[in-house]
């Protein structure tokens, strides 16, 4: 099974792409996307090193998902006032280094996703050695509530979905 | 449903097989070149037969008029694309593959080992080149031209070098720009007339608004440009002997063909568009053509006289002979045509045959020997007089010597080669034009004869530099598979002057069969398509 | 003009997200005009990225859901794909800006080759146009 | 058939020589013996007809139509010179098998001198002026490939050149003229031309028909100003020397003239242009002989000097005249060729031609010498012998012209005979005198039948001068007739006529002769000067070869100045002609009258702000931010797509958006080897730098305004009935596809695309062959300066390494989670281009765009390891596949490339269609791919390339393995 | 909107041209690029403008008047391929230029002044 | 008001703000001053012509339009990418 279908969740994925598409739900696109679905993800995968990542609290991401939608837009308000209304000099823009514990390829990628969605914060770097996450921040009041608030409410949660209570990384070789 | 002649397919095949052995040769791995030569070289000769086959279809009668029409795609012209086969394009088409033929041959040893993907580009081109002669369709006709040039951009920086590149950036440069024109003309044609068909702009040119003849004579215009600088008009065609000089010599006989297509496109679509049937527009241009045509042959002269090595000389000797065809094509048109046309078959050979001859006689001088040359000619300081003792010239300088005079006789018009018949033909069929001979046929003559005094001149001293003045003591070696070639191609060249009355015959047919555009282009917009099975079914 | 006849329950939430997607971009843009420095600028597009494309998005699938009458939600895909790639616009064109500035800064000043990275936000980068460097590159 | 032989024999007789083997010495002459002495057995077949006053013809057609037939014709005139040719012809060859070396490569040498005869007997037999200008310029290459013979000598190669190239020349000049003279005539037909003297002379082309036959003759028989090339001819081997100069190349003149004497004689122009040319050549000629001190160079300025007698004659043009001038032809050529002969024996036997050298010849070569005085008599006109009669006759001649009033043409003529017995004399003198010593060779006489020429020719001097009536008169007679037919005057050929001014006058020549020689030895060191009195400074020579180098040094600067090396001057010369050739043609525009059809949108106006603002900006960055206007053509690039999505032409932004995208990478990938601008020097004149600026300037704003212009003509003009209609009207039903764009790709016009992917794959096979052989600049070839940064962790990581688990680890989760939905992407693309924007360009560059990103992530090596890309198969595949599918309507008796449709019925998915058009749109598609792949993976793999060349460089620049970061 | 596309191609045009009459090849390149965006609007607009009409025949019976002209979109698009593939080739040609002269002048040496 | 006008107005607003920002990207991409800016401003100026692509749609009625906003969704990140790279690195594919 994992031999020709070695992530379910993405060959459904792009199943649900190839519909989408083409906005049909006629039964000969559904073949054709599941062949798809399952040929694509086939092809690649000599080029996917670190394997396809395995949701263990498929819940506990939605609900950081919801989470982040409602940070964003405040974000997004917050940003644009700034824009318009300070002058851009009295912006304290600066870097910021975030320790964090978050190894799991793929869950490190979900951070970035919803820091760079996130206006106000852009993803610089992981530094290698401390792994720390290099962060620039639009308007810095005060890093700690920054430090504190990523890893919070979202390193955290982005663990539990990854990587289970547990703290065995995953996504080795697939 | 009634199915196409297969003899009809055959029109197609001049585009298809190049086109599939290209392909086919693309993945074989660079080191096998006995099969990537002996599939190129089978191509090569089937198209030689095939060309033969059509020009003798197109002779006879098994066309109608001589016209043979093929609709790619099976939609009809001025829809579809159609190839067209007539008199004329079969000539161009047997040319080509005869030099064609003449290179594959020559470069078999040697040159199709200093780059990679030669037989494949080499196959390409010939694609473009035939295409290009027998599409009668202006986009189409940009479409083999781009075929055509990138695939000598490829074989004029086959195995480059610093000069290779150099001339190459120009040579691109310029091709690139003149495809830009390419493109404005083609498209204000169609934004003018509504076509791009050129049988079907035959029959809607007489027919336009003055607002659209208007956009049509600038978008032709500019179509000229972008031919006239393939044609190497001056002052369009500077790049020409800097590149001929620095391309590898079977990619320069090659070169030698490409310049004749942009004469050739030209004719095509000047004597279809703006000939009998095109009313007040009938013969635009032209005079403008001729005052290039007679510059391009002053410049042409003057570049002979003032070059040194072969291979610019060969490019000067190029533009000298698209000016004489530019020059008399404006000047007279159709009357002067089937000399014009002769001139074309010979200094087309002859100059294919001397791109490849200079490489071998490059071999007989030891390097260095040309600098010193040219100083003691210039100031005629003479070595002292030997003993008057011969110096036994072997069979291999004997080849290449007569060869050489061969190739220096009709690339000049000298006597009594076929150069010389073109020459007089051409001068004849002016001077027959009825009514008084106009200064500027006079002006024309002595210009051609000008060039061709500065064209001998200019020959007769590479030649006792090269094969008198060398001091060489061993012969140079040479193979078969180069020999070959080139004794093929002066061979042509006599044969061209002997049959000289019959080769006329056929141009005279060829002329009878342009000069009238109407019929021309009702045989090609009155092609039908083949039957296709119920149209209902199809789309099904 | 050829918009569809909408009911209204339909028009006004598309109006209002058109007109809202619309300032948003605009704002967003604006910042990248108007921001002093890169690090603030590209904070700009983001809210475009974000919450422009977002509104407009929805305003799209309202829209042609209502005047087809079908469920038209192919913009999701859209959405999917700006979520996941632009995270990668931004990491590496601020990782390129950063790494950029330290070695301009390295040429400029040898002794202090390797400076604290805190340093380097608020400085301005206007005074240093790139010309031979990478930038003339 | 008889008159082809003659003409044809020796040419085949040339080849069969040309391929003998070289020491066939014996057997080579032999064959041009017996080619010689066959065609004379012909010719002197011929004579009972001749003589019976007949013109033999024969014809073959050539060029029919340009009215060019092959015509030999025989009178008179012609059977004399064909018998001069062919018996001085023979005597040569005999002659010339005891002259010529053993070591010399006889072969060839016979082979050109058959060819040479040949050519001549073809300008003698000739019936059609055009065929005579062709063999004309034959004896032009001939005589340059004999004169030329002893190539590797300096002398013999100018020689060789400076007499092709006047001769030539003057040859081309012949040819104009006859074409004139055609034109006046209406016909080349000898017959007929020389039937229509009165029309000629009466057409106001007669002057420069004249002029440019009169040029032919003039140079070919080296008169003045042309005679310069003849002594340098005398390079060539001695028995050349004999043939050429005596009977035949600088014969081919004067024969012309006295061929075309009825159509083109009898007025002042005719008299003035050739008799005055004829004068001169005789004074310069005769003087310049004396003061030579080669023994042939003394008898080639005599030459010269003869034949401007013989010209002078044709001038004075009277029928006397003419019979004088044919008499004296005869009579110089016997001379002549024997006196040669005899200086070839001479330098034959004692190695030198020198006549400070040589004397007292007459103790080692008795008979020799003998014979040579006889002839030097006879040049000099010494009574008894032939060349007395016919200058006599001159003399007789000169004394006409100018009636009793003008005596200058007779003193002229004294002073030649004057001249001519002085350098007689001096010729003679190498004979007497004290045996010379210290010859390069002991001379002995030479054997019994190298000498037989020069008896052979001195007896016919001395018959001829003895006898005339008996021997010469019928052949005269004979070639005077055809030549003046009714006008034939009645003369007598005698010995002695009497005392009256011209023996006066042949008197005063002998003496005078005589005295003038003794004064010049004596008084002006004759035997030592090197140069000419008075006219050393007329060097022809040295006028014509500086007049060469000027040409050619002219020709370079002109060149220069007409064209040029440069590729700038070359563009703008091309935008020029855009700008100026269609607004030259096309004339004045006519009324315009119509409106937009669109109204003004503000918002389209802001876009192309962008846009245009953003071309502008490219050109101005381009020089040095390269990566600018990279940038900014980008912007451009998307202005264009988002107008045709703006103007309905979907597909075409698809297209723009993804090249768009490729050009992009593609563009950076060279810019790594293209290495920051090197600064031109500042000593540049910045003044030159403005004016060609704003000159590029003023013709760029002209281009944009002329384009501008022609583009808002044309959309406010509405459109004719086009062909578009057909397409939109049959896209569905005749292409089966809803998408005419795609339809027009894949089915209308599909010959264009098969076209255009064979372009893509033809650019990509060309830059796949330019990089194999790719050498970095020397500044680019170290690793970019980027990576040597070692404060950067990324700098000592492989690319591998940085995308698996250094800094793009977070980017790689993103790029290689999304590469199977840009397949999916891609194949929705390919899959509804024939109904819907997409189709197999757009969907090909969307999958090579995906790979690529993999390639950008991950480097090459890595991705290269892990998936095998072959792109030359996909190229190869994807061009046949598209034929193929061409080719399989052959099967069904249609036309390349017609679609057909596949019905399929499926359970569960019913029934599909699957049109061929899909297979060639497939085939598209695979060679975009392959297209896009090789192109950008042979530009990707110069990096692995360059990071093995530095080796220790690099090494160096990278920094310690660990810990020296700061963050 | 005729009179903004006819500005927009002449400014890209001339842009170009500008271009390509500059010394440098990357100024060449970068004018052959504009110049072939000028050229490929140039030929779109020979089909004159239309709004919101794509060529796009939702069944067999149409009237042609209706939809924008689909022959100079397939015209412009086999233009825009064949550009950019010259482009390519173009572009490798300078770089190799550039390593064989040691110039990116597009003469390959700097002129002689 | 109907909701014909309500609509056509939001979407002429639209337009009108995606527009300007475009002209907005193009100046900060004219500007520059690094070459970081100009990048980023290319990048905003693929995200703007994606709106536009969606807002035309909605404003002529067509789902033609949504493949190109598709193509720069999935696809236009691509030149950034490549441009940044070449920054940071010096070369576009190692
Ligand atoms: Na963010
Ligand atoms: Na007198």
């Amino acid at each position: 099974m994992k031999r020709w279908l070695p992530s379910p969740l993405l060959s459904i994925g792009l199943l649900l792409t190839w519909l989408v598409l083409n906005q049909s739900s006629e039964p000969a696109h559904w073949l054709l996307g599941a062949a798809l679905g399952v040929v694509a993800p086939l092809l690649a995968r000599p080029l996917l090193p670190h394997g396809h990542a395995r949701l263990r609290r498929p819940r506990a991401l939605l609900r950081l998902l919801w989470l982040s939608a409602i940070e964003i837009i405040r974000s997004s308000v917050n940003v644009g006032q700034l824009i318009l209304l300070r002058k851009p000099e009295a912006v304290n823009s600066q870097f910021i280094r975030v320790p964090l514990d978050l190894r799991s390829p793929h869950g490190l990628a979900l951070l970035s996703c919803l820091i760079n969605s996130t206006p106000g914060t852009v993803w610089v770097d992981l530094l290698p050695e401390s792994h720390e996450l290099l962060l620039h921040v639009f308007d810095l009041n005060d890093e700690a509530w920054w430090i504190d608030t990523i890893k919070t409410s979202y390193e955290g949660p982005i663990i539990e979905v990854f990587e289970g209570a547990g703290p065995t990384p995953e996504g080795e070789e697939a | 449903m009634s199915a196409l002649p297969w003899m009809q397919h055959l029109i197609v095949v001049p585009v298809l097989l190049p086109l599939l052995v290209g392909a086919l040769l693309i993945p074989v791995n660079q080191n096998r070149h006995g099969l990537k030569f002996a599939t190129s070289a089978v191509s090569g000769v089937l198209l030689w037969l095939l060309s033969l086959a059509l020009l003798q279809m197109a002779d006879g009668e098994h066309w109608p008029d001589g016209v043979g029409v093929y609709l790619a795609s099976n939609w009809a012209a001025p829809f579809g694309i159609a190839l067209v086969v007539d008199r004329l394009s079969a000539l161009m088409l047997v040319l080509t593959s005869t030099i064609a033929l003449a290179v594959l041959v020559f470069g078999a040893r040697r040159w199709d080992r200093v780059g990679v993907h030669f037989h494949s580009l080499f196959q390409f081109l010939l694609m473009g080149l035939n295409g290009a002669f027998l599409t009668n369709d202006l986009f189409n006709l940009f479409v083999f031209f781009e075929v055509m040039l990138a695939a000598s951009y490829g074989l004029v920086l086959h195995g480059y070098n610093l000069r290779r590149i150099q001339a190459g950036m120009q040579y691109v440069a310029v091709n690139l720009v003149a495809s830009l024109l390419f493109l404005i003309g083609v498209a204000l044609i169609y934004g003018a007339t509504g076509t791009l068909n050129i049988a079907d702009l035959t029959q809607r040119v007489a027919a336009l608004g003055p607002q659209d003849t208007y956009l049509l004579r600038i978008g032709a215009s500019v179509l000229a440009l972008a031919f006239l600088t393939k044609g190497a008009m001056w002052p369009l065609g500077f790049w020409l002997p800097t590149t001929y000089a620095a391309a590898s010599p079977p990619v320069a006989a090659m070169m030698v063909l490409m310049t004749k297509v942009g004469i050739y496109a030209l004719l095509r679509v000047w004597l279809a568009v703006f000939g009998d049937e095109a009313g007040e527009l009938q013969g635009f241009g032209l005079a403008a053509l001729t005052a290039g045509g007679m510059a391009t042959l002053l410049f042409g002269a003057v570049g002979m006289l003032a070059s040194q090595d072969g291979g610019r000389m060969a490019g000067y000797g190029a533009i000298i002979s698209s000016g004489t065809l530019l020059a008399v094509l404006g000047h007279s048109g159709s009357a002067v045509l089937a000399s014009g046309l002769y001139y074309l078959i010979g200094s087309t050979l002859a100059m294919a045959a001397f791109m490849l001859l200079i490489e071998l006689t490059e071999r007989i001088r030891p390097p260095g020997a040309a600098l010193l040359a040219i100083t003691m000619e210039a100031f005629a300081i003479e070595d002292k007089p030997e003993d008057p003792v011969g110096v036994g010239i072997p069979g291999t300088l004997a080849f290449l010597g007569l060869s050489f005079v061969a190739c220096a006789l009709v690339i000049s018009g000298m006597p009594p080669m076929a150069g010389f018949v073109a020459k007089f033909s051409l001068f004849h069929a002016l001077l027959a034009m009825p009514g008084r001979v106009p200064a500027t046929t006079w002006l024309l003559i002595a210009l051609m004869l000008l060039a061709g005094l500065a064209a001998i001149i200019a020959l007769m001293r590479l030649g006792v530099r090269t094969f008198w003045a060398s001091g060489a003591v061993t012969p140079p070696r040479l193979q078969l598979s180069e020999a070959l070639p080139v004794g093929a191609l002066v061979g042509l060249c006599v044969v061209l002057t002997l049959q000289a009355g019959t080769v006329f015959d056929y141009l005279s047919r060829t002329v009878d069969g342009l000069a009238r555009s109407g019929p021309a282009s009702e045989r090609v917009l009155g092609e039908p398509p083949v039957a296709r099975p119920a149209v209902g079914e199809a789309s099904r | 003009m050829s918009v569809a006849m909408l009911p209204w329950w339909a028009a006004v939430p598309v109006a209002v997200l058109l007109v809202l997607g619309g300032l948003i971009t605009l704002v967003g843009t604006l910042g990248l005009l108007r921001l002093k420095t890169f690090y603030q600028r590209i904070h700009g597009p983001a809210i475009a990225i974000s919450m422009g494309a977002g509104c407009i998005l929805v305003a799209s699938m309202v829209y042609f859901t209502a005047a087809q009458s079908r469920l038209v939600i192919h913009e999701l895909l859209i959405g999917a794909f700006v979520l996941m790639t632009a995270p990668v616009v931004a990491m590496l064109l601020m990782r390129a800006a950063l790494y950029r500035d330290l070695r301009g800064r390295a040429a400029a000043r040898p002794a202090l080759a390797q400076p604290p990275v805190g340093e380097l936000g608020t400085e301005t980068d206007e005074q240093r146009t790139d010309a031979a460097g990478g930038g003339g590159r | 058939m008889l008159l082809a032989a003659l003409v044809l024999v020796p040419f085949l007789g040339s080849l069969l020589a040309a391929v003998m083997p070289a020491d066939a010495r014996n057997r080579e002459s032999w064959l041009a013996i017996a080619v010689a002495a066959g065609g004379l057995l012909v010719a002197g077949s011929l004579y009972p007809a001749v003589a019976a006053g007949q013109v033999l013809r024969e014809e073959l057609a050539w060029l029919p139509a340009q009215g060019l037939y092959f015509v030999l014709r025989v009178d008179g005139l012609a059977w004399v010179f064909t018998m001069l040719v062919l018996a001085i012809g023979l005597l040569v060859v005999l002659y010339a098998r005891y002259y010529m070396s053993a070591a010399d490569p006889v072969p060839r040498f016979f082979a050109f001198l058959l060819a040479f005869m040949g050519s001549m007997l073809g300008v003698v037999l000739s019936g059609n002026l055009v065929q005579l200008v062709l063999f004309w310029e034959l004896t032009s290459l001939t005589s340059f490939l004999l004169i030329g013979y002893w190539h590797h000598r300096a002398d013999a190669r100018r020689g060789a050149r400076m007499a092709f190239t006047v001769t030539a020349s003057g040859g081309l000049c012949l040819l104009a003229g006859v074409l004139v003279l055609g034109n006046i005539v209406g016909s080349y037909d000898l017959d007929v031309v020389l039937a229509a003297g009165e029309r000629i002379r009466a057409d106001e082309l007669y002057l420069p028909a004249l002029v440019l036959i009169a040029l032919g003759a003039l140079t070919k028989s080296a008169q003045f100003p042309f005679h310069f090339w003849l002594p340098h001819a005398m390079a060539a081997p001695t028995p050349v020397s004999s043939y050429l100069h005596s009977a035949t190349m600088v014969k081919a003149g004067v024969f012309l003239l006295v061929r075309l004497w009825p159509a083109l004689s009898g007025t002042p122009e005719w008299t003035w242009i050739i008799g005055g040319a004829g004068v001169c050549t005789l004074l310069i000629g005769a003087f310049i002989a004396i003061f030579q001190h080669d023994l042939k160079g003394l008898l080639a300025y005599s030459t010269i000097s003869h034949l401007g007698l013989i010209t002078t004659l044709i001038g004075i043009g009277t029928p006397l005249a003419i019979v004088a001038a044919i008499f004296h032809i005869l009579n110089h050529a016997t001379f002549k060729a024997s006196l040669f002969m005899a200086a070839g024996i001479i330098d034959h036997e004692t190695g030198t031609r020198d006549m400070r050298v040589l004397s007292g010849l007459r103790h080692a070569l008795p008979v020799t010498a003998t014979l040579a005085i006889v002839a030097s008599a006879a040049m000099a006109g010494v009574p008894l012998l032939n060349g007395f009669l016919s200058k006599e006759m001159f003399f007789a001649e000169t004394l006409l012209v100018g009636g009793d009033t003008n005596w200058w043409m007779s003193y002229a003529a004294l002073a030649m005979g004057v001249f001519g017995v002085a350098y007689s004399l001096r010729f003679i003198s190498i004979f007497f005198g004290a045996p010379a010593e210290a010859l390069p060779r002991s001379p002995h006489e030479p054997p019994r039948w190298m000498r037989f020429p020069v008896e052979l020719l001195v007896l016919t001097c001395l018959v001829v001068g003895i006898l005339p009536g008996l021997s010469i008169e019928p052949v005269l007679h004979l070639a005077a007739v055809a030549t003046l037919g009714a006008a034939m005057p009645d003369y007598d050929l005698a010995v002695w006529h009497g005392f009256n001014v011209p023996l006066l006058m042949s008197t005063l020549a002998l003496g005078g002769g005589v005295l003038l020689y003794g004064l010049l030895r004596r008084y002006l060191q004759l035997q030592e000067r090197d140069t000419v009195p008075l006219v050393h400074r007329l060097n022809g020579a040295q006028i014509y070869e500086s007049t060469m180098l000027r040409l050619t040094r002219g020709a370079g600067w002109l060149l220069t100045h007409l064209g040029t090396l440069r590729l700038q001057p070359q563009l703008l010369l091309l935008v020029l002609a855009l700008l100026a050739v269609p607004v030259l043609l096309a004339g004045a525009p006519p009324a315009w009258s119509d409106a937009p059809r669109q109204g003004f949108d503000p918002l389209f106006a802001v876009v192309w702000l962008i846009g245009g603002g953003c071309a502008i900006g490219a050109a101005w960055m381009a020089k040095y931010h390269r990566l600018a206007a990279v940038a900014l053509v980008g912007g451009t690039g998307i202005v264009t797509a988002a107008t045709f999505l703006w103007l309905s032409a979907p597909d075409l932004a698809l297209t723009q958006l993804m090249v768009e995208t490729v050009t992009t990478v593609l563009i950076l990938l060279g810019l790594r080897w293209l290495p920051p601008r090197i600064e031109a020097g500042t000593d540049a004149p910045a003044r030159m730098a403005w004016l060609r600026r704003s000159r590029d300037l003023v013709v760029a704003t002209a281009a944009g305004l002329g384009m501008a212009a022609l583009t808002y003509a044309v959309l406010v003009h509405p459109a004719s009935d086009t062909i578009a209609d057909f397409f939109l009207q049959n896209a569905l039903t005749g292409g089966g596809g809803s998408n005419v764009v795609n339809v027009l790709l894949v089915d209308f016009r599909s010959f264009d695309t098969l076209g255009e992917i064979t372009v893509l794959a033809i650019v990509a096979l060309t830059v796949y062959a330019l990089l194999r052989r790719f050498r970095p600049a020397p500044e680019s070839v170290l690793i970019p300066a980027q990576q040597r940064y070692d404060v950067d962790p990324a700098s000592t990581q492989t690319p591998a390494e940085q995308a698996n688990s250094g800094y793009l680890l977070v980017a790689g989760i993103y790029l290689r989670l999304l590469l199977p939905f840009m397949g999916v992407v891609a194949v929705y693309f390919f899959m509804r281009g024939h109904n819907l924007p997409g189709g197999g360009f757009v969907a090909g560059l969307i999958f090579s765009v995906a790979i690529l990103v993999q390639y950008m992530l991950a480097g090459t090596l890595w991705v290269e390891s892990h998936l095998q890309l072959r792109p030359h198969r996909w190229l190869g595949f994807g061009l046949v596949l598209a034929c193929a599918t061409g080719l399989g309507a052959w099967v069904f008796g249609h036309p390349f490339l017609t679609t057909h449709t596949a019905h399929v019925d499926w359970p569960l998915v019913g029934e599909l269609h699957l049109p061929s058009a899909f297979v060639f749109d497939l085939g598209v598609f695979v060679v975009v791919v392959g297209t896009t792949m090789l192109m950008l993976v042979a530009l990707a793999h110069q990096s692995l390339r360059a990071h093995r060349l530095p080796g220790d460089e690099a090494a160096r620049a990278a920094p310690p393995a660990s810990g020296r970061r700061t963050i | 909107m005729e009179l903004t596309l006819s500005i927009a191609v002449g400014v890209m045009f001339g842009s170009g041209v500008w271009l390509i009459l500059r010394p440098r090849s990357f100024q060449l390149i970068t004018g052959l690029l504009l110049m072939s965006y000028a050229v490929n609007l140039f030929i779109f607009a020979m089909g004159r403008l239309w709004v919101a009409q794509p060529p796009i025949t939702p069944t067999p019976a149409v009237d042609p008047a209706l939809f924008a002209d689909p022959v100079p979109q397939g015209l412009v698009l086999t233009a825009i391929v064949i550009g950019f593939a010259t482009t390519a080739l173009y572009l490798v040609m300078i770089i190799g230029a550039r390593g064989l002269t040691g110039s990116d002048h597009v003469d390959g040496e700097e002129p002689r002044e | 008001m109907t909701t014909t006008t309500l609509l056509a107005g939001a979407i002429w607003f639209a337009l009108g703000c995606v527009v300007l920002g475009m002209l907005f990207c193009a100046l900060r991409l004219a500007i520059g001053p690094t070459a970081q800016d100009r990048v980023l401003a290319l990048d905003t100026l693929w995200m703007c012509t994606m709106l536009l692509a969606l807002v035309l749609g909605i404003h002529h009625d067509s789902l033609i339009y949504f493949e190109a906003a598709l193509l720069i969704a999935l696809l236009g990140f691509v030149s950034t990418v490549a441009l940044a790279k070449f920054l940071m690195r010096g070369e576009v594919i190692e």
